[in-house]
C-alpha cells in the first residue's frame, strides 16, 4: 500500500536532527573545510546524536534504512562532510549488524557506548581505473586464515577509525573482511588533500600480507553479500546528495529574491527563478527515490536497481544544482565569502566516492 | 510509514489495464495512419474489449483493498503505453468541473452529459488575458450570449458538449468577468470544428468549437470562476505526467528487449566505468523515469490525504507535469538515438511513442507555465512578480 | 594560414543555393512529406542545379568538400529531405571519383548528364545493433568474381538509383563494391513508412548471392578506404542539421516576436530568448566543425575525428534546438500548419543515418 | 580560402607557450595551496623563465609567417591550461581603452602605466545601472573627485593602476553620466583591498579598491563612456574563452590518458553503439570543445578583419564567451567524474583545473548576460527590450 506517510518517531528524528545541523553544525562548516579536520568537539556533537548507538544494537530492530536515509538529508544541507562523516561510521556498523555472525555483531557493542569511534568501508582504490565491479584488493585462503593484501582510498577519518570492512576479491568474488586499524600489516596513510570533503581528511590504507581470522570474514562460512554494501552506500551517499542539494537551494533563494539587477530582483528573472523550480522538482524527486531504494532495503528486497537509480539521478542532479546555484550568485558564488564554491567542490566529490556510505 | 509495496488488489488493476492497453497494440498502427484522413474509428467499445469490464469503472465502483482509487487511477496512467482510445470516452474533464462545483440542480440537470473542457483559444495560448471569446447578459431574455472560438481541446469530437470558460463584456467598471457555461452540441451557435492534423496522438481527438451567439440561461452558468475551472488541473496533470510515463516505459522496454537481442545487456550493479554508452544512456533514463513516479505517485498520495478540490497539493501537481514532460521528451529522444535508423521504420512503435509523446510538455500546462508556478511557490512570489 | 573566408564562387553558389532552396524547395516541403515522395518535377529541379554533375568530372578539380558542405547546410535550412536526396548520390558519385580506378570512374559520366539519376551508398543494415563498425553484408571472394550477401536498409530513392555502392565486408575489413540495381539477385524492397525524411523513400535493399567482378571492387587491386566514405558521410549529415537547426531558428524568431503572451511577446521571455541564442551559437559552432572536417577531406589529411566531433555535436544539439523550436510554438508545434513538427522528425531521423551522405 | 592549417610560424609560437605553461605546471600547486595566504609570488620573473622571451611579446613585435598576431594569440590561449603567472603583467585592461580612446597627450603622459579596468561594483555585479560610485567636478580647483569602491578586478595587485568608469554626480537635467578615468596607486585616497579567497584560480589576483576623495586633472579624464569603455570586451571575451579551452584542453589530455592505462581508449571511427560509457562522454566533451575552438577561431578571424575597435564582431564576441564558458564548466565536471574519486586528489592537477575553470562563465560578462546580447542581435531587440 503506498504511502509517503513518516511515522511519528520519523518526524521528530526529522525536526531534531535539522535543528541540531542548523544549529551546531552549519557554523562550523567553512571553519572545518578550512582546516581540513573535523575537530573533537563536532565530532561528539554528531556522536551524542546516537545515531551511530541506534543501529549497533544487537537485534536489528531499531534500524530503518529509510530513517537513516532522513537523518543523512539533514544533516547534509548543513554541511556534506559531517554527514558523510556519519555514513561512513553507518556502512560499517549496517554491514555487520545486517550480515555479521552473531561473534561479528558483538564487536557492535563498542559503538553502542558514549565516546565518539569511528570505523569505515574500505572500498575504493586508488586508480583511475576503480569502478566497484572491479576491486583489486586480494585476500587468499591459507588454513584458517585469509591473506589480505592491496591498497584502499578515500577512508573517511582513516586515522580514527578501530576497524576497517574491507572489500577485497577472494576466490573470484568480491568479499569483505573485518580487520582491526591496529593488525600487522595495516598502514593508514597521512590524509590526502582532496577537492571537496576536506574535513573528512580521506586517506589510503594499504594492507600489506594482513592476517584476517576467518571467523572475520563477513558473514563467516558463506561469505557476505557485497552488492548489499554497494547498494546501501548508494543509496547513503544519495541522500547525502539530496541534502546537499537542498542546502543550496536553501541559500539560493533569499539571495536572488534580495539581489537587484537592472531594477528587479534576480529571482525575477526567467532563467534563475525556472532554475529554481528546477532545483525543488530535483530535490524532492531524488528524496523520494531514495525512500523507495531505503524501503526496499528496510523491506529485504532486491535494492540494487533502485539505489543505482536513485544515485545516477542524485550525482547528476546535485552537480547540476551546484552549478546552477553558484551561477546564480555570478562572481560572488566563486569566493569564499560563501559556501557555495564549498558545495560546487562537495557535489563533485560526493558524485565519485561510491562505496563509503551506507544507509 | 513510508511504504513502496502493490497491494494485491493494485496488482490486479494493474494487470488488467495492461491487458487491455495490449490489445489495442495490435490496431495502433494502423489507427495512427488513418485516423487523421478518417473520423475517429473508436467512438464506441472496441469490438476487442467487447465482454470486458472497464478497469476505470471497476475501480471507481470500489477500491477495497487496493492503495485507493486516486493513487491506483496514477499507476494504471504509467503501466504501458496506451496506444488506442477503446472506449468510449467517458466522464471529460468538464464533468469533473461541474461534478467540482455545480449545483445540486445543475448536477441533476447536466450530470448524465459527458463534457469537454473549452479553455485555449487561438491567439492566447495559456495566456488567459489575451482570451477574446465573451459572455453577455441579455436582461430581455434572461439568458447569456456566448461568442467566441476554443481550440485545442480533448476528445470534443466524443463528447456531448464542454464547459467553457469565458470573459464577459466589460462591465460598467470596465472590469470583464471570468464565467464558466455548459453548452451542448446540440446548441443553435454551436459550430465543430475539424479535427487537428499533428505530430502525435492521431488517436487522440483534439480539435476545437466556436460559438456564434449561442444563448442559454442561467442554470447553464457555473459558479466556477477562473480559479475554480483551474484547480481541477491539479487532479489532471500529474495524470498527463503519468500517462507520458506509461508511453515512457514501453518505449524504454522495447528499446531494452532490441538492445539485448543484440547483446547490450543492463545490468545496474556496476559503477560508470564499467559500462557501455547504450547501458549508461538506459540507465539515465531510467533514472529520470524512477524521478517522475516517484514525484506523480507523492502528489497522489497527497491528494488522496487532502481530497481533490484541495489547493494544498498544486505545487506538487505543477512539479509532476514539469517533470513527466521532461522526461516524456528525453526518453523517446533518447531511445530513438539508441535503436538507430532501425527504430525509424513503422513496422516497429517506437517511432510512433516519440510522436505521441512529445505532447506531454506542452498540453494541460507547457513545462514553462508548471515552473512558473513551482518557482512562484518556492520563492513567495505572487502572480504579476514572476510571468 | 586560419581563415574563414569563401572564395567568390563559394559566395556565389551560396547565394544561388539558398535563393533555390527558398523559393524552389521551400514550397514543396510539406506536400513532399505528405505524400511520401519527391516528383519527378523536383528531382527535376534539384538536378538542374548541376550540384552533382560538378562532382562528377573526371580530374576531380571540380569537387569541393567545402563547397559541399555549404551547399547542404543551405539546401537543408529549406528541406531537409532534399539536401539528403542530394547528398545521398554525392556521396555515392565522390567515393567512385576519389576512390575509384579509372575505369570505375568511367562510370560517373552517367552523372554528367541532364537526365536525373540517382544512386546510394548501401552501409546501414535492418538491425536495431547495427553500428557503422559491425558490418554484417559479407562479400567472399570466388575466382575473378566477388559473391556478395546481406540486407541493406535505409537507402535513399532505393528504387530510383542506377548504382548502389554496398559496403560488405570482405576478408575481415570492410570493403565497397559497386553494384548496378538491376544485377541477377538485388531486389528493392518497397520503401518503408520512417518517422522522418518520408519523401526521401528510404527502402531496404537486398543482395542474394550478387555476383560483383572484382573490378568493381571500389579501389580495385587494394580495396577502398571506407573510413573516408564514413567520414565525408558524417559530414554531409552534419551540414544538413546545421541547415535544418537553421530553419528551425529562421522559423522560430517571426514566430516568437510576434505572439504575445502575458502582455510581452514571447521572445522576450528569457526562457525563449536563451534558447534563441543557444540555438543561434550552436548553429555557427555547428558550421565551423563541418567546414573545419571538410578542410581536412579537401586537404586529404585525416578527418576521421573531426567528422566524428562535428556529427555527434550536430545530431546532438539539432535534437535539442528542433526539440526548443517545437516548445516555443507550444500546441502549435504539435499540428501540422507549422512545419516544426516535420522539422522534429527530420532532427531524430537525420542523427541515426550514418552513412547515407557526402560532401 | 577557408583553411585551417596552422603555418610554421603559428607553431612555433604555439610550441613556445606550451614550453613555458609547462615550466610554470611543476610550481602550479605550490602556487595552488598558498597563493591565497601568501602575497603573490610572482610579482617579478619566475627564475624558471630566466633568459627566456616573452612569447606574446615577441608577437606583438612581429607577427610575420604567421596567421596574423590575433589569430596567433588565441590560439596560444588554447594551446593547453595556464597554471601560473609566471611574469610581471603586460599591459592591463584599463592600458588597452587607454591605447584604443585616449589623446596623444593622455598616452604620452600615460601609456607608461599598466593599468587595470575597474568596473564592477560590490552591489552591482553585470548590472552599470546600479553603480553608486561617482564623479563630481570640483571648478575651484579644475579637478574631478572619485569615490566608490570597485570589485572583481583582475591582476590590480600587481599593476600600477586602472581606469575605472564612474557615473557622475546628477546634472541639471538629473542625469548621471557615465566617463572613465585614470587612476593609480599612489594618489591619496586609493586604498587596495585584499584578495579574495576563492574556489580557484589562486595563481590569478582578484582584488579590488576604495576611492575616498580621489581628486585628478582633466587629462585623467577619458574621452571613453560607458560603450567606448566596454568595447574592449570585444576583444577579451573570446580569449578569456580561449583560455578555458586551454585548461580544458589539458583536462581532456589528462583524462584521455589515465582512462587509456587502465584500458579505455578513444576510437573516433566508431558509432555511438561500439562504444563505452567513458568513450561516449569523452567524445561529447571534446565535440563542445572543438565547437567552441571554431567559435573563437572565428570572431578573432573576424576581427582580424574589421580591426579591433570595431563593433562588427561584438554579437560573436559574445558567442564566444558563452560557448566557451559552457565549455569550462561541462569539460571540468565531466572529466573530474570520469576519473573517479582518484581526481579528486592534490596529486594531480585534475582538481584544480576544475576550480579554475568554474570563472569562466562568470568574469567579463557571465554566461547568462553573452546569451541576452546575442539574443538581442537575432531578435533585432534593443536594450530595454529585452533584459
Amino acid at each position: 500500500m503506498i504511502s509517503y506517510e513518516l511515522s511519528e518517531e520519523q518526524k521528530i528524528v526529522r525536526s531534531t536532527m535539522s535543528e541540531f545541523a542548523n544549529t551546531v553544525l552549519r557554523p562550523e562548516t567553512r571553519r572545518l573545510d578550512d582546516n581540513s579536520k573535523i575537530d573533537d568537539g563536532v565530532l561528539s556533537a554528531l556522536w551524542a546524536t546516537e545515531i551511530i548507538q541506534s543501529q549497533a544494537d544487537a537485534d536489528g530492530e531499531g534500524r530503518s534504512p529509510v530513517t537513516n536515509a532522513i537523518i543523512l538529508e539533514e544533516l547534509a544541507a548543513a554541511d556534506a562532510s559531517l554527514a558523510l562523516a556519519v555514513a561512513s561510521s553507518m556502512g560499517f556498523v549496517q554491514a555487520i549488524a545486517d550480515q555479521g555472525s552473531a561473534k561479528q555483531r558483538e564487536l557492535l557493542k563498542a559503538f553502542a557506548g558514549p565516546k565518539f569511534q569511528a570505523a569505515a568501508i574500505a572500498m575504493m582504490e586508488p586508480s583511475f581505473s576503480f569502478d566497484v565491479s572491479k576491486i583489486s584488493a586480494k585476500a587468499s585462503k591459507a588454513g584458517d586464515e585469509y591473506v589480505l593484501s592491496g591498497k584502499k582510498a578515500y577512508v573517511p577519518l582513516a586515522s580514527s577509525c578501530s576497524h576497517f570492512l574491507v572489500i577485497a576479491e577472494s576466490d573470484g568474488a568480491a568479499d569483505a573482511f573485518i580487520v582491526p586499524r591496529d593488525a600487522a600489516g595495516v598502514k593508514v596513510e597521512a590524509p590526502k588533500g582532496t577537492l571537496g570533503l576536506r574535513a573528512l581528511e580521506l586517506a589510503e590504507v594499504s594492507f600489506d600480507g594482513v592476517k584476517v581470522p576467518a571467523s572475520m570474514r563477513l558473514g563467516e562460512g558463506n561469505g557476505a553479500d557485497i552488492q548489499k554494501i554497494v547498494d546501501s552506500a548508494r543509496v547513503g551517499l544519495a541522500s547525502i546528495m539530496a541534502g546537499l542539494s537542498r542546502g543550496v537551494l536553501e541559500y539560493v533563494v533569499p539571495y536572488t529574491k534580495e539581489r537587484i539587477v537592472h531594477g528587479t530582483p534576480l529571482a525575477q528573472k526567467q532563467k534563475v527563478a525556472f532554475d529554481i523550480a528546477d532545483m525543488k522538482i530535483d530535490i524532492d524527486a531524488m528524496r523520494w527515490m531514495n525512500w523507495k531504494a531505503a524501503w526496499e532495503l528496510e523491506s529485504k528486497l532486491p535494492a540494487t536497481r533502485t539505489a543505482q537509480l536513485a544515485y545516477t539521478y542524485a550525482s547528476q542532479q546535485t552537480m547540476q544544482i551546484a552549478d546552477n546555484g553558484l551561477q546564480a550568485f555570478g562572481g560572488h558564488g566563486f569566493v569564499k565569502a560563501h559556501p557555495i564554491e564549498m558545495w560546487y567542490r562537495n557535489a563533485r566529490s560526493l558524485s565519485v566516492l561510491e562505496g563509503v556510505a551506507g544507509v | 510509514m513510508v511504504d513502496f509495496s502493490l497491494t494485491e488488489g493494485d496488482q490486479r488493476f494493474l494487470d488488467l489495464i495492461q491487458e487491455e492497453y495490449e490489445l489495442g497494440r495490435k490496431f495502433a498502427r494502423e489507427v495512427d495512419r488513418e485516423a487523421e484522413h478518417k473520423p475517429p474509428v473508436v467512438k464506441t467499445l472496441h469490438p476487442a474489449l467487447e465482454g470486458k469490464p472497464d478497469p476505470y469503472e471497476l475501480l471507481h465502483e470500489s477500491d477495497e483493498g487496493t492503495s485507493g482509487h486516486i493513487m491506483v487511477d496514477a499507476l494504471m496512467h504509467m503501466v504501458s503505453a496506451k496506444d488506442l482510445d477503446m472506449r468510449p470516452e467517458g466522464l471529460g474533464f468538464g464533468s469533473m468541473v461541474l461534478e467540482d462545483f455545480g449545483t445540486d440542480e445543475q448536477k441533476a440537470k447536466f450530470g448524465h452529459l459527458r463534457l469537454a473542457i473549452g479553455l485555449t483559444e487561438p491567439g492566447a495560448g495559456s495566456d488567459p488575458g489575451n482570451m477574446a471569446s465573451t459572455w453577455r447578459y441579455d436582461a430581455a431574455t434572461d439568458e447569456y450570449v456566448l461568442n467566441g472560438e476554443k481550440v485545442f481541446i480533448s476528445a470534443i469530437n466524443k463528447l456531448d458538449g464542454a464547459v467553457t470558460l469565458l470573459r464577459g463584456v466589460p462591465d460598467e467598471q470596465g472590469r470583464r468577468v471570468f464565467s464558466s457555461f455548459i453548452i451542448t452540441k446540440d446548441m443553435k451557435g454551436f459550430h465543430e470544428m475539424q479535427q487537428f492534423q499533428k505530430l502525435g496522438m492521431h488517436q487522440f481527438d483534439i480539435a476545437g468549437f466556436t460559438m456564434d451567439d449561442i444563448r442559454v440561461p442561467a442554470i447553464n452558468r457555473l459558479e466556477a470562476d477562473f480559479g475554480r475551472t483551474m484547480s481541477r488541473f491539479n487532479h489532471n496533470r500529474p495524470l498527463v505526467a503519468a500517462g507520458a510515463l506509461g508511453l515512457c516505459r514501453s518505449m524504454l522496454d522495447f528499446t531494452k528487449a532490441k538492445l539485448a537481442e543484440g547483446g547490450i545487456e543492463v545490468d545496474y550493479a556496476r559503477g560508470v566505468k564499467a559500462r557501455s554508452a547504450a547501458e549508461d544512456k538506459i540507465i539515465r533514463m531510467e533514472a529520470l523515469w524512477e524521478a517522475a513516479w516517484g514525484t506523480v505517485m507523492e502528489v497522489k498520495w497527497k491528494q488522496t490525504q487532502l481530497g481533490t478540490t484541495s489547493l494544498g497539493y498544486r505545487t506538487e501537481a505543477s512539479m509532476a507535469k514539469a517533470i513527466g514532460g521532461k522526461a516524456a521528451r528525453q526518453i523517446t529522444q533518447g531511445c530513438l538515438e539508441l535503436l538507430g535508423p532501425e527504430g525509424l521504420s513503422e513496422d516497429y512503435l517506437a517511432e510512433k511513442w516519440f510522436r505521441d509523446a512529445r505532447i506531454a510538455d506542452i498540453y494541460e500546462g507547457a513545462g514553462e507555465i508548471q515552473r512558473i508556478l513551482v518557482a512562484r511557490d518556492v520563492l513567495g512570489y505572487k502572480k504579476g512578480e514572476l510571468n
